[in-house]
């Protein structure tokens, strides 16, 4: 039988991805990565940034301090939160926390499109497709063959790269072996990103990169206040950096 | 007997009918096919066109030639990696490079000819191509008003010799653009070395502090990523070793938000700022002694120039606190080798007193062969290279003079704008592109020859001019090019020969020249390994690891024998004057997406998306083409 | 044809008249059939939501309209559970108004959805965690609860009665109507309350997410409450509103006041658990997630005057002039003193949707506005539009108001 | 005469009987003839295994049909079979490949991966396929014209009643027979 | 949603939360089928007519409801409960067996015959020696409804119910229905001029409890006059007859237009 109840243990895999604000230049190498490996359609010509589709956004975080230091920039996938508040608010289970993985994933086809969880998420990591995603003529050719496109007025959002996952399995099955290599799962933006700026890896291995990032001083989850438990980890040397985006934020507008 | 047929048998009749239905698979099996239906998305169903493999290349999009390890379903590349540890980008790979293989199926690109007469853009086939553009080379010559000039975005390469061929076989310009970003700092400091010009690179990672006068360091400037990553790493390192970047720039770009200080000066003020931080350096005697007693020439004469500009003048010019001028040099002091770069490829250009203030600058601060090695070319053919017209810099491109333009396929606006073109054309002046691409450079030629998308052909790769090191890639095709694509080369050819002209076959000599050196290490990406050149048998051999997508790196070259002026004959009071000049207006700057501007092609719709879909990018100018455009 | 749909006794408008009045109404629902066209053919694209703002004007209409529409569960509540017989002068009006307001929000959601075909997976695979599954699955039935209730008005329409039959199955329906209105009271109360818990669940939005009673959060209760008060003051408005339109006297002041009496208790009710519920949430919600429950409100002009208006301008002020016998006594005050209190619901949905989306939620986050698009207004309108075209349809040929033809003849 | 209300039933029913079950389902459906008359049997007595032309590779995807590079590889000249003939006329000699229909495709968002059932869960290939390596001709390939997704996947009874292991690969199928093994999984394991 | 689903969850939420719906779902298609299938009953049953008679006697306004033994003082102020029927009334048997047979009383304007039984929705009976009866309208109703009235009568075969419709009749914009005094089947349709407008075939032996005659027709026919003068003045505002006179012969003539419908449906108990 299905469960929807997330399971008390911890998971064999919790899958996290640690972003380095130090290194984030804001080149967007990660957003782009995502797009062409995740089959995400060229713009609509009336998009903007607040109807696109986008599962890797950059957000530009405001000086550290009035004299200006330097500016963060923050890259903002799906949080893959470990109590996530979308996966209970979609009406049809659309969306699912894999306690294997600890992925939120979605899935398009079941999705009605009722953009419930868009409201319930905080961090505006959800994308609904206002237009019919449309490739310019040959260009389909170019599509990634291991995700398939999603239609439009659904609801998408970053998977971790699951694809690779599922590939990574495959290769594993294929070798007689049960567990992965690391290696052969690494997301697209962290594959991209020129200023290696995000690690990605398998947080319920101690040993891993992940694992010994994600739990020093200098890292921190976005709105963990909300209890949210993202899988997504910020670290910045900066104390400022850390204390400023850590906050629940409502600024004054 | 007469049968009568009352509604109560039509009803029973009807719910036997529904009943019959009802024990029949249609309802149950047409609900289930019309729930697989509301699934079905209307959109592509992308298949593997054959078995996954990867494949290696280098992108040609830029001239830092990254590394690509594209993902290909058969011949198709569905997605690109950098490649960890290659020569030229050492993993990095921009926004740009992730997208290469969208281009050939760009909406702009042409794949066949196509002529604009009459402001009507029409496609033409090959032989009326070859016969307007065999008509235009015979008119040139006659008049000295209307001559060819040929501008090549790449030169060296085997094909930058046909034009240079052909530019002497029509008596007219073999014409090159200007150097991009830090080449230009590296170009006016390499001017002064008296043991003939020098030919410098930028390595970062020898550098402490990176002083950048709008030049973009974090975001751009050679290997993607790299100063950022080193930057970065250098952070969790004692203070002492840490890499500072100090941005100097009249607006807070990109870079220098990223940047760990940001100095904001008053537009057109920075050779006073650069003279400003001379000036601390030499009073408070903080410049690296040894290297200006045995490297450099005319200390006194600069020192006074120097002493002119004192934090507090400068203050008064640049709008920089004095008190931050002298932190700054007195910061700059203290962590040597320090290093300094100025320009943008995207914006203005400094001057060149500003550039020969920077130049001081590097010398007091010692960064010469440190941070800023010496490099050598990459090897060439030699034979004939005398006969050849020699490059003509762009700026020397005299006005209403040319009466047939030839673009190749890597010129880019960015650095090659088409309103300083468009003056040096003559009326009814032919403009020929081999640009693939309806866009850019390509949209305003009047006869649009295009040539193979990137990725479709094999080329010829050299790093940026300002990497520490020379390599070269002769870069292997991904993509198959459209049937029938008429090569723009073969009909230049063919045109040249119509007219009358003459043209040295086209050569394929390089990989024979570098074998020929054996200098340097060869990098095969599929073996992630470094092989010396010397120990590759053969000119196949070499071809064949060039065809798996390796790169060839330089040795570092010695240091050579000489010293740097400080200041060159007669340029004190220039520099004098521009420093103590009214400051210039704000340039009109474009926060573009990294290197757009410097790449010749238009950027990946994906691209445009992100542009239109995300905060993090203005518009750049050929995304905005597109958008009004679609 | 026309004269003989009219109820017997009543005084209508003349056939031109009336179809002259339904003009500009059918226009406007016109108007808004394309703008849903559009939504169809086109795709969501035609709004001005967005990936922020996810819910816009039509989820507010939603709420805005089901509460307002509540009149009809809780007058049926009310008629035949607790038996206050004098409410039948309002009941089939009431009726008509909650069909009125529940189709529209079901026809309005099904435009909102971005697959409306795939609205039946809700059924097939429900989350029954989900508010949204419990708003579907009560709206759905009780949508055709009040289409059963619907229809004894239709069949005792002067011509349909003379249907064999006809009049037969409106007085079997009739004594079971207790039923439906029993199961309509059942209905409503849970999806009042999980369209209340829509907003409260997020555990995300500070501003939005309360503290549980049970397995439900606090604004589950204050929506379903906040509907009861408001319902029968919507009822007495639009009774009201019928009677100024039509220039006719349909029920007896009696009814105004019982409505009103009843009204004002509930929201007075209402409006001490909501100042409970604030006080509440303006002491947790900083503890726990680190934000100054003043900071939701530093961004004009969503300012502290929203939660006074709410809970005294429009709260406690109407239910304390509904509550005084003076104010009853005078028509005038009385149908402003309703006004009032649907507009404090309308306000609070509308907090609850708008504000609700609009505040920034991470740290670099600002604040952001959201209009509506020509189609959604348009989409927006079509429901008014098609409200009043069926309540006239209904006036017309039905007989709403019992009451209305001895009203009549009473002079 | 009336006529007695069993009749006047059974005549509503009789046909819509005969409609539902006879007609429907050639409505519904549409048969694609296959390119070539492939013999799986004569290859398979050949003595070649299913793995030689359908393989796991080594990096876990399963190459589904092989490449007419590989069918070349016995049958690069005309002459033996008029199938031969017109695939080395059509294909071989071309260079194109052959455009199967391939029974058991499945959705665009579905993933099956052949390695964890194959290497790891040890299934024949006729459990899902069933014994397609014994026909001497393909079989037509019958396409819902709903769905535009192959009959293989409902299964070819039109009630899925008493059909065979390997009829049918629908979801439940798939489902059935994890939840059967214990080998429960999350809709991303099987979905893209 | 269903068990056997692949994709069913068995939690006690889901269970909970579908048992209800499922609960909810049966009880409204359950009531509904109810109401349905006991209104094809009734109607089956024949209990069609007394169904509508109820329901309309329902709307009647308070006036027309006068019990017959308040219309002749023996129960003042008394209210009809039973819509006119009363062979099951108690009260009526009690009353009945006390009195006096009824001496035939003469009502001033208005013909009470002695040898028709009268029914409140102003239809006349007379039982003729063959077994049948003829049905009419009574004198009030005639010039009620005026000489210009198209009558719509049943064919013959056709079936009455008592209660139910006998015919319906249009004058100008009014249509109304004359209720049956009687339950059987019309064997012959007549006219104004014949004396009759039907001739019934009774089922059975005739039941005339319900009907009114002699002294109460008289008492009625006063009522109904009285009756008329407020639906009359309801229209208007100034009462009717203030003479309290005779009425004129053609009634129909003194009512406006757009009054008639609402005074015949009043008068002749439809509502």
């Amino acid at each position: 039988m299905h469960t929807t109840k997330h399971s008390s243990t911890l998971p064999a895999h919790r899958y996290t991805l640690v972003v380095d604000l130090d290194r984030c230049t804001g080149c967007g190498a990660c957003g782009t990565a995502c797009a062409v490996e995740n089959n995400i359609p060229p713009a609509n010509e009336k998009a903007t940034e607040r109807t696109g589709t986008v599962w890797m956004r950059v957000l530009e975080a405001p000086a550290s301090s009035a004299a200006g230091g330097p500016t963060t920039f923050v890259p903002i996938p799906c949080q893959q939160c470990d109590n996530p508040p979308c996966v209970d608010v979609c009406p049809q289970r659309a969306i699912e926390y894999d306690p294997r993985t600890g992925i939120v994933g979605q899935i398009p086809v079941r999705c009605l499109g009722c953009r419930y969880c868009m409201v319930a998420c905080p961090y505006h990591t959800r994308s609904f497709n206002w237009w019919s995603p449309e490739w310019p003529a040959g260009m389909e050719s170019t599509l990634n063959p291991d995700v398939s496109v999603r239609t439009r007025g659904v609801v998408e959002k970053c998977n971790f790269c699951v694809q690779r996952l599922q590939a990574a399995r495959a290769k594993a099955s294929a070798a007689g072996q049960k567990e992965i290599d690391p290696a052969d799962y690494v997301p697209a933006c962290v594959e991209a990103c020129p200023s290696r700026a995000l690690y990605f890896g398998d947080a319920a291995d101690e040993k891993s990169e992940v694992a010994v990032l994600s739990k020093d001083g200098e890292s921190f989850r976005l709105l963990a206040a909300l209890g949210t438990g993202p899988k997504v980890f910020y670290r910045s040397s900066d104390p400022v950096v850390r204390e400023r985006l850590s906050r629940t934020g409502v600024t004054r507008g | 007997m007469k049968l009568e047929l009352s509604r109560r048998d039509l009803f029973l009749a009807g719910g036997g009918a529904v009943a019959g239905i009802a024990l029949s698979p249609v309802p149950w099996k047409l609900l289930d096919d019309l729930a697989i239906w509301t699934q079905q998305p209307s959109t592509p169903t992308p298949r593997p066109a054959g078995p996954l493999a990867f494949r290696h290349t280098s992108c040609s999009l830029c001239p830092a030639s990254c590394g690509l390890k594209a993902r290909c379903f058969g011949a198709q590349p569905v997605g690109f990696s950098a490649v960890p540890g290659h020569p030229a980008s050492d993993g990095g790979l921009c926004p740009l490079g992730l997208t290469a293989h969208h281009l050939a199926k760009h909406p702009f690109r042409a794949t066949l000819p196509e002529r604009v007469s009459g402001g009507k853009r029409e496609r033409i086939d090959r032989a009326a191509a070859v016969a307007t553009l065999s008509a235009a080379l015979a008119a040139c010559g006659k008049n000295p008003k209307r001559i060819f000039a040929v501008v090549d975005g790449r030169p060296g390469r085997s094909l930058s010799r046909t034009w240079r061929a052909l530019a002497t076989a029509t008596g007219g310009l073999y014409v090159t653009p200007p150097a991009a970003g830090a080449s230009r700092s590296l170009e006016a400091l390499g001017k002064r070395f008296d043991g003939g010009s020098l030919a410098l690179g930028v390595d970062f990672s020898k550098a402490r502090r990176v002083v950048s006068f709008g030049t973009p360091v974090l975001t751009d400037a050679g290997t993607p990523g790299l100063l950022a990553r080193l930057r970065a790493e250098s952070r969790r390192r004692p203070a002492a070793e840490r890499i500072e970047v100090i941005q100097v720039e009249a607006t807070r770009s990109r870079g220098a938000a990223l940047a760990d200080r940001f100095v904001p000066i008053a537009p057109g003020t920075e050779a006073a700022f650069a003279l400003g931080l001379a000036h601390v350096l030499l009073d408070e005697k903080l410049a690296d002694a040894a290297f200006l007693a045995a490297r450099t020439s005319g200390l006194d004469e600069f020192a006074s120039l120097a002493a002119r500009f004192a934090p507090a003048l400068v203050e008064q010019k640049t709008g920089v606190p004095a008190g931050v001028v002298t932190a700054l040099a007195r910061d700059l002091a203290a962590s040597l080798p320090a290093l300094v770069l100025g320009g943008d490829p995207a914006s203005a250009p400094l001057s060149a007193e500003a550039e020969a203030a920077i130049a001081s600058l590097n010398l007091l601060l010692g960064a010469p062969f440190g941070p800023l090695p010496v490099r050598a070319d990459a090897p060439r053919e030699a034979d004939g290279d005398a006969k050849l017209a020699s490059a003509t810099p762009f700026d020397a491109l005299p006005d209403g003079s040319v009466g047939l333009l030839l673009l190749d396929a890597t010129v880019a606006e960015g650095l090659v704008p088409w309103e300083r073109l468009k003056r040096a054309l003559s009326d009814g002046a032919l403009v020929v592109s081999l640009s693939p691409f309806r866009a850019g450079l390509g949209e305003k030629a009047t006869l649009l020859l295009p040539g193979p998308a990137p990725l479709e052909a094999m080329l010829e790769l050299e790093g940026p001019s300002d990497a520490p090191l020379s390599t070269l890639a002769l870069a292997p095709a991904l993509l198959l090019p459209p049937k029938d694509l008429p090569l723009p080369e073969e009909i230049v050819r063919e045109a040249t020969a119509a007219a009358g002209l003459s043209l040295p076959a086209p050569s394929s000599g390089r990989a024979a020249a570098l074998l020929a050196s054996k200098r340097g290490r060869i990098y095969d990406p599929s073996a992630a390994s470094f092989e010396p050149l010397a120990g590759i048998a053969s000119v196949d051999a070499l071809a064949e690891l060039f065809a798996r997508g390796a790169c060839w790196i330089d040795d570092a070259a010695p240091e050579p024998k000489g010293r740097f002026a400080l200041l060159r004959e007669g340029e004190a009071p220039r520099l004098l004057e521009a420093a103590l000049g009214a400051p210039s207006a704000l340039p009109a700057r474009l926060t573009t997406l990294p290197r757009e501007s410097v790449s010749a092609a238009p950027p990946s719709l994906l691209l445009t998306k992100l542009t239109r879909e995300t905060t993090l990018f203005t518009p750049p100018a050929a995304a905005n083409a597109s958008a009004a455009r679609a | 044809m026309d004269d003989t749909l009219i109820g017997r006794g009543l005084r209508r408008t003349t056939l031109p008249r009336f179809l002259l009045w339904l003009v500009p109404w059918a226009a406007l629902l016109a108007l808004g059939v394309y703008a849903v066209y559009l939504c169809f053919a086109v795709g969501l694209n035609q709004t001005n939501m967005d990936n922020r703002f996810a819910f816009g004007l039509w989820i507010y209409l939603d709420l805005t309209v089901i509460a307002l529409g509540a009149g009809a569960f809780f007058t049926g509540f009310l008629l035949y559970i607790l038996k206050k017989k004098e409410l039948k002068a309002v009941i089939n009006s009431a009726v008509v108004i909650g069909f009125i307001c529940y189709s529209g929000a079901v026809g309005i959601l099904m435009v909102d959805v971005g697959q409306p075909l795939r609205a039946w997976f809700t059924f097939w695979h429900p989350n029954v965690h989900s508010m949204l599954t419990e708003v579907t699955f009560c709206l759905t039935l009780y949508l055709s609860v009040l289409a059963i209730e619907y229809a004894p008005l239709v069949l005792k329409n002067r011509r349909v009665k003379e249907v064999p039959g006809a009049l037969v199955l409106e007085h079997q329906l009739h004594k079971v109507m207790v039923v439906f209105a029993g199961i309509g009271t059942l209905l409503s109360f849970f999806h009042q309350g999980s369209l209340g818990g829509l907003y409260g669940v997020l555990r995300g939005n500070p501003f939005a997410f309360r503290t549980h009673i049970g397995i439900w959060p606090t604004t589950f209760f204050l929506f379903i409450l906040s509907a009861a008060a408001v319902g029968p003051s919507f009822v007495l408005l639009t009774t009201w509103l019928v009677g100024k339109v039509s220039k006719k006297r349909l029920v007896s002041p009696e009814v105004f006041q019982t409505l009103a009496k009843i009204s004002g208790s509930l929201l007075l009710v209402y409006v001490v658990l909501k100042g409970i519920d604030s006080l509440i949430w303006i002491n947790t919600a900083s503890a726990k997630t680190g934000v100054q429950v003043s900071s939701f409100y530093a961004h004009p002009p969503f300012g502290t005057w929203v939660l006074f208006a709410e809970v005294v301008l429009l709260g406690l002020v109407p239910a304390a002039l509904l509550l005084s016998r003076r104010v009853r006594a005078r028509t005038g005050l009385l149908v402003l003193a309703a006004t009032m209190a649907c507009a404090g619901v309308v306000l609070n949905r509308y907090v609850m949707t708008i504000q609700t989306l609009a505040l920034p939620s991470l740290p670099f986050d600002s604040f952001l506005s959201y209009s509506p698009s020509w189609q959604e207004t348009a989409a927006f309108l079509a429901v008014l539009g098609y409200g009043v075209l069926l309540y006239s349809i209904s006036f017309r040929w039905l007989n709403l108001f019992p009451e209305e033809r001895e009203l009549a003849t009473k002079g | 005469m009336k006529l007695p209300a069993p009749v006047s039933f059974a005549v509503g029913l009789v046909p819509a009987l005969a409609a539902g079950w006879l007609l429907f389902p050639r409505l519904l459906y549409r048969t694609e003839a296959q390119p070539l008359a492939f013999n799986h049997k004569a290859h398979a007595e050949g003595g070649m295994a299913c793995t030689d032309c359908h393989a796991v590779a080594e990096n876990g995807r399963f190459a589904g049909l092989p490449s007419t590079e590989s069918c070349a590889g016995c049958h690069a000249e005309k002459g033996e079979s008029k199938t031969i003939n017109a695939l080395v006329a059509s294909y071989v000699e071309p260079g194109r490949e052959v455009p199967w229909l391939v029974h058991a495709r499945q959705p665009d968002n579905v993933y099956f991966p052949h390695a964890p059932h194959v290497t790891t869960g040890k299934l024949a290939c006729t459990r899902c396929h069933g014994p397609e390596g014994e026909s001497t001709t393909p079989r037509a390939y019958q396409v819902n014209r709903l769905s535009g997704y192959s009959r293989d996947l409902w299964g070819p009874s039109m009630t899925r009643a008493g059909r065979k292991e390997w009829q049918g690969m629908k979801m439940s199928d798939c489902i059935h027979c994890h939840r059967a093994g214990g080998r429960e999984s999350a809709c991303l394991d099987c979905h893209k | 949603m269903l068990p056997g689903n692949t994709d069913f969850i068995v939690d006690p939420a889901h269970l909970i939360f579908l048992g209800v719906f499922a609960l909810v779902l049966v009880t409204v298609v359950g009531t509904l089928a109810y109401a349905i299938v006991s209104a094809r009953r009734a109607v089956a049953r024949g209990q069609a007519a007394s169904i509508l008679w109820h329901e309309e006697f329902e709307e009647l306004p308070a006036s027309a409801k006068a019990c017959r033994h308040d219309l002749t003082g023996e129960t003042p102020g008394r209210r009809c409960e039973r819509a006119f029927d009363c062979k099951g009334c108690e009260t009526h048997a009690r009353l009945v067996a006390e009195a006096k047979p009824l001496p035939s009383i003469d009502a001033g304007g208005f013909f009470v015959l002695a040898d028709r039984l009268y029914h409140r929705g102003h239809a006349w009976l007379k039982q003729e020696e063959d077994g049948t009866v003829t049905l009419g309208l009574d004198d009030l109703a005639t010039r009620l409804v005026g000489k210009s009235a198209a009558l719509d009568l049943p064919a013959v075969g056709e079936r009455l119910a008592e209660n139910g419709p006998a015919f319906r009749l249009k004058a100008g914009k009014a249509r109304v229905r004359v209720v049956s005094p009687v339950t059987g089947e019309v064997v012959e349709t007549g006219s104004q001029g014949m004396g009759f407008l039907l001739r019934v075939k009774p089922d059975g032996p005739l039941d005339t409890r319900a009907l009114l005659s002699g002294r109460e027709a008289a008492a009625f026919f006063g009522r109904e006059r009285d009756r008329l003068q407020l639906v009359l003045s309801a229209a208007h505002g100034v009462p009717a007859l203030a003479d309290g006179g005779d009425l004129v012969g053609d009634l129909s003539s003194a009512i406006p237009a757009e009054d008639r419908d609402r005074v015949l449906g009043e008068m002749l108990l439809e509502a």
